[in-house]
């Protein structure tokens, strides 16, 4: 059988299906749940400096194509989380998610992640840039670069950059995450749900954003984008459903993937199933590792960055 | 989203009301949906009626149970659902207990197979649901049996092969602190947590990774005894654990 | 029963279903067949100035939800466009869709469509932007502004914008669209398709345009943001394959809608399922007009530019 | 896409092979799929056998039917498809007419229902799928009858309930042209045009809006005569209209 293990930055995987920021990662019992039921790794809900109980539902809408959410970054704040994951029993395979909105509060939180024995952050660049009207600190450039310049000069953590979708050239917010460790792709895409028997918005917050098997086209050409201009290691997310899904992903530059909306299809059962379809791609196909796999169709010529 | 009209809508007592609607999903006994005040907010009920017509059967507690006590016969209601898993088909001698709302939940079941209904609640006033033969208990002795149903039922559990349990958390756990493990009735809790997806997708519900909205809500006593939490601690809206009053840590 | 006719800009339109422009609209035959069949409105493919074969198949890519096309913008160039249309009898319901690269192609097709006959273009703005690297004229604000003042300067025509959801903030697009009679929202979103069994790219072009109902909660982001920001009139296009997605589009502020990909599950019945549907749900929701329906939701305080 | 296994390749003549595959897709008579060569390009091929195994026929025109020739058995093909309607189940006396590849899509026809058949090409090596009972037509009388397959099918029209044509668009124009249109026989015509999308959106294979890949492939008689293009002008990969030599216009 092929093996399916990966490597993100320096982080070794034994396999490469990740819980996605904001699914069933919301308590230490779930997470520990998703590590039982065959994930790789998971990566936390956001945590921000204080508490925030969220949008008042509805927080999330079904579409044909996916999933509406607008839960609004509910969490217990950085204090209550350290206490909850005091004894934690698995924080190497955990990738704590922080979101801020300043340089300063993305290096306290991350210097308090540290502090709580886990190695691993993934930063949810998607707050409301308080200087920029109604953008998200993620869609600028400088500010991204700041932000994982100074986590990875004041603590020894290494970083994944979780990029937006929702900008002109994502390209660039990948060269300005140049320090991360490896870039994850894509967060979610702002979108909209209208129920038009009540004439009123599906989600309390109007603006939402979109997951699940609508987005996966943009997802890929984001891969496709970014593993071709820089080369940097990349783990996919958006719209992964199915093992076939997860293989588009590695073709196109993904060393690892994340899944979170297809808990609603399949729920806990995506993790074999992804890693058993991975697993018969590559034997059947011929391939020993995944690592063959990964990056395979995007020309080394081509790509920058090597 | 789905819609329906509503056919009819009685107050049970001042704070409780029985809504009854006309939708053609199809539910099965124990399950709820996530019913929306368009522009207000999206609540978790238990469908009190999954034979046609359908019904919902609620307190006023706030903003979103009181709107809906204002809807009159041809209104519209929007809910999503149904969700969650459902009661199993019971044998032999049945027992319902009943908290609180619980009676709602345990409702489309008591239509459907017969059996000794036990209800709680603080004072007569509060009851809903409740017919002649019903074993009734309440806090100040205003009707029935003075004291919990909780103190009702117990000493009956030997007499059950099937029991199902459905009322506030700290009443549950109370339940299950004092009755016999090993008493031969199979015994079902249908719990209540925060819930803000209904699909098992936000965690909001899951106590020690059992997500009440998806894996149950109805759950047998060996899995609710696995559950450190329950009866303990439960989840703020942020996420955050917070104690129950007078629990055992 | 209730009056389904609209008006966009000064055009008046016995109903609001338009054909969107690269979707059975390469011949005065088909475009024909589309107003017997019950369009309100057709939109041409897009004409630029000199003929073009477009890109070699594969040049569309069906996905689950939706469609991947890279056509190439293939058209036989204004001046055999012209001679097929010479005595075309439907050009006042025929808007023509133009793309050039520069201010002054657009203005030079302007000019030749009106000279033609016709009184309204859509300005196709995807076309590759020769001095920006990768990036398109229409992701160029300032481009986009001076090409529709241009054409408003220099002919009567009345000008439709379409937009491109591929950028950070479609809004400044909108308002530099100022001029424009109506806007059009949205084109395709930037995409790609893999084939997992060939490891290829199942697009010539490798990258493509996404169309279809995956991109449905995306345009309904767009219309309202700019319909909220702008008070313009906006025609809708975007994954629309049922009526209940035309009212979602008017509920927030689209006073026609387009159709494109739904040919690919409707085929010309598209155009009488919906309108047959809009009738009904305004009947049976006690509206008179569709016109009652349109921006309903959009809170009206909260809309500028009216 | 789909994919399936080649079961074998075999060379019909110097130019024209078939290839046989493994596919569980459905398929009825006269309809086609888009086949792709990976990095390549994706083109419209008649199936010319629709039933278990399936089977198409090809001329090696360019790059894509030369790459496709080079196939070996276990070796895969990409396409998607069925697409297209199909011809109709004849009754009474049947005649197939085929031109050029043309024979390709009739061929899953004639394995279906008995017929005559009646092949032209230009030379004897041009010919094949061809069997003994055939009627053959060449351009320069190397094998069966001196002229076009049309020349020797016309005259016997009355015999005929059901005709199917398949061939070049200017030999089935002539056909048309020469026929008496008001012939007992009902009469189906397969066109062919440019297609890029195959499934009726991208109006490149349309004739006087009628699109060939989804209204057709198979029109009957009356279909064919309303299209004023059909025979004269057809569009070229950019849309442009091109005129068939000595086409009248
Ligand atoms: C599976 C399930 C089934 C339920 N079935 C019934 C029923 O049949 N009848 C009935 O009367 N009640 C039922 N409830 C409780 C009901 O959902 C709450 O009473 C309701 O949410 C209160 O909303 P409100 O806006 O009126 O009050 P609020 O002002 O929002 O709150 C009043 C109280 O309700 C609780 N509450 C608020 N939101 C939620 C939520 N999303 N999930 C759970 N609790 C919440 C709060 O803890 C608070 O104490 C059920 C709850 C769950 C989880
Ligand atoms: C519905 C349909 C069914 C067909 N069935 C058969 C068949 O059973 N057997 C067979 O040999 N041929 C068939 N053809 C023709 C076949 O599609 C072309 O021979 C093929 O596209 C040539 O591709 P190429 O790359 O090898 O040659 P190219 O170098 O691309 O071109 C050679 C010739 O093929 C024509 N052609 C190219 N692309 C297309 C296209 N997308 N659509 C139509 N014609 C094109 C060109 O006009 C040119 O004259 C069919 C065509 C259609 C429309
Ligand atoms: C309900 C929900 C909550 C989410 N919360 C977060 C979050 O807190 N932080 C974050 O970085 N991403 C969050 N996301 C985005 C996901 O991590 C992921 O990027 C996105 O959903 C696309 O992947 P998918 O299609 O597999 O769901 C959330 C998504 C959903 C559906
Ligand atoms: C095959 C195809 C070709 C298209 N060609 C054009 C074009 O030439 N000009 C243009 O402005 N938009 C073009 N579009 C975009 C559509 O007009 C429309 O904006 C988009 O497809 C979204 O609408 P839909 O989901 O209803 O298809 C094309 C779309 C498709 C699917
Ligand atoms: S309510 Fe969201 S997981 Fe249960
Ligand atoms: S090939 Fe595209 S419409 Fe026929």
């Amino acid at each position: 059988m092929a093996s399916i293990s990966t490597k993100v930055g320096n982080f070794s995987i034994e396999n490469p299906v990740i819980l996605a920021s904001g699914i069933l990662d919301e308590t230490s019992g779930s997470i520990l749940r998703s590590l039982r039921s065959g994930a790789g790794a998971v990566v936390t809900k956001s945590i921000g400096i204080s508490e925030r109980a969220g949008y008042p539902t509805p927080v999330i809408s079904e579409v044909k194509t996916g999933l509406l959410n607008a839960v609004g970054l509910p969490n217990p704040g950085i204090d209550n989380f350290v206490e909850e994951y005091k004894d934690f029993p698995e924080k190497k395979r955990t990738v704590v998610s922080i979101f801020g909105g300043s340089v300063e509060e993305f290096v306290t939180l991350s210097r308090r992640v540290e502090a709580a024995g886990f190695d691993k952050v993934e930063l949810n660049l998607s707050c409301p840039h308080v200087q920029g009207v109604g953008s998200e600190v993620g869609q600028d450039v400088d500010l991204v670069e700041e932000i994982i310049n100074e986590i990875k000069r004041r603590t020894n953590l290494q970083i994944w950059s979780k990029l937006t979708p929702n900008v002109t050239d994502i390209v660039s917010l990948a060269k300005a995450s140049e320090k991360a460790d490896a870039l994850v792709l894509i967060n979610t895409i702002r979108a909209i749900g209208v129920e038009i028997y009540s004439r009123k918005f599906a989600l309390s917050n109007v603006v939402g954003g979109y997951s699940g098997p609508g987005i996966k086209p943009v997802a890929l050409r984001a891969v496709y984008d970014v593993y071709k201009e820089t080369g940097k290691d990349i783990v996919g997310v958006g719209g992964i459903t199915t093992w076939e899904d997860a293989i588009e992903f590695f073709l196109l530059g993904a060393r690892a993937i994340q899944v979170g909306t297809a808990f609603l299809y399949d729920d806990y059962r995506i993790y074999s199933d992804i890693k058993d379809g991975i697993n018969k791609y590559l034997d059947s196909e011929g391939f020993s590792k995944l690592e063959d796999i990964v990056g395979v169709m995007v020309n080394n010529a081509a790509r920058k960055g090597d | 989203m789905l819609h329906a009209k509503v056919i009819s809508i009685k107050r049970d007592n001042k704070d409780v009301f029985t809504l009854v609607f006309d939708s053609k999903i199809s539910a099965e006994p124990g399950q709820f949906i996530m019913i929306w005040v368009p522009g207000g907010k999206e609540i978790p009920m238990s469908l009190s009626s999954t034979s046609n017509p359908l019904a919902i059967t609620f307190r006023t507690f706030g903003e979103t149970t009181r709107t809906l006590a204002t809807l009159k016969p041809g209104d519209r209601i929007f809910f999503r659902g149904p969700y969650g898993n459902s009661y199993p088909k019971p044998t032999g001698k049945v027992a319902y207990v009943g908290g609180g709302t619980g009676l709602a939940s345990l409702n489309s079941m008591i239509l459907k197979y017969d059996g000794d209904v036990f209800a709680g609640a603080r004072t007569k006033d509060d009851l809903f649901l409740i017919r002649d033969e019903y074993k009734v208990a309440t806090d100040d002795g205003s009707l029935g049996f003075k004291g919990t149903v909780v103190d009702l039922f117990v000493p009956h559990l030997s007499e059950y092969n099937y029991v199902f349990v459905c009322g506030p958390e700290p009443m549950v756990k109370s339940l299950i602190d004092r009755i016999d493990k090993k008493a031969k009735a199979k015994i079902f809790f249908s719990l209540e947590r925060l819930m803000k997806c209904g699909v098992g997708i936000c965690d909001s519900c899951s106590i020690n990774g059992i997500r009440v909205c998806k894996d149950g809500t109805i759950f047998e006593l060996q899995e609710v005894l696995k559950m450190t939490e329950f009866g303990v601690s439960r989840r703020t809206e942020s996420g955050k654990i917070e104690f129950f009053a007078n629990a055992k840590r």
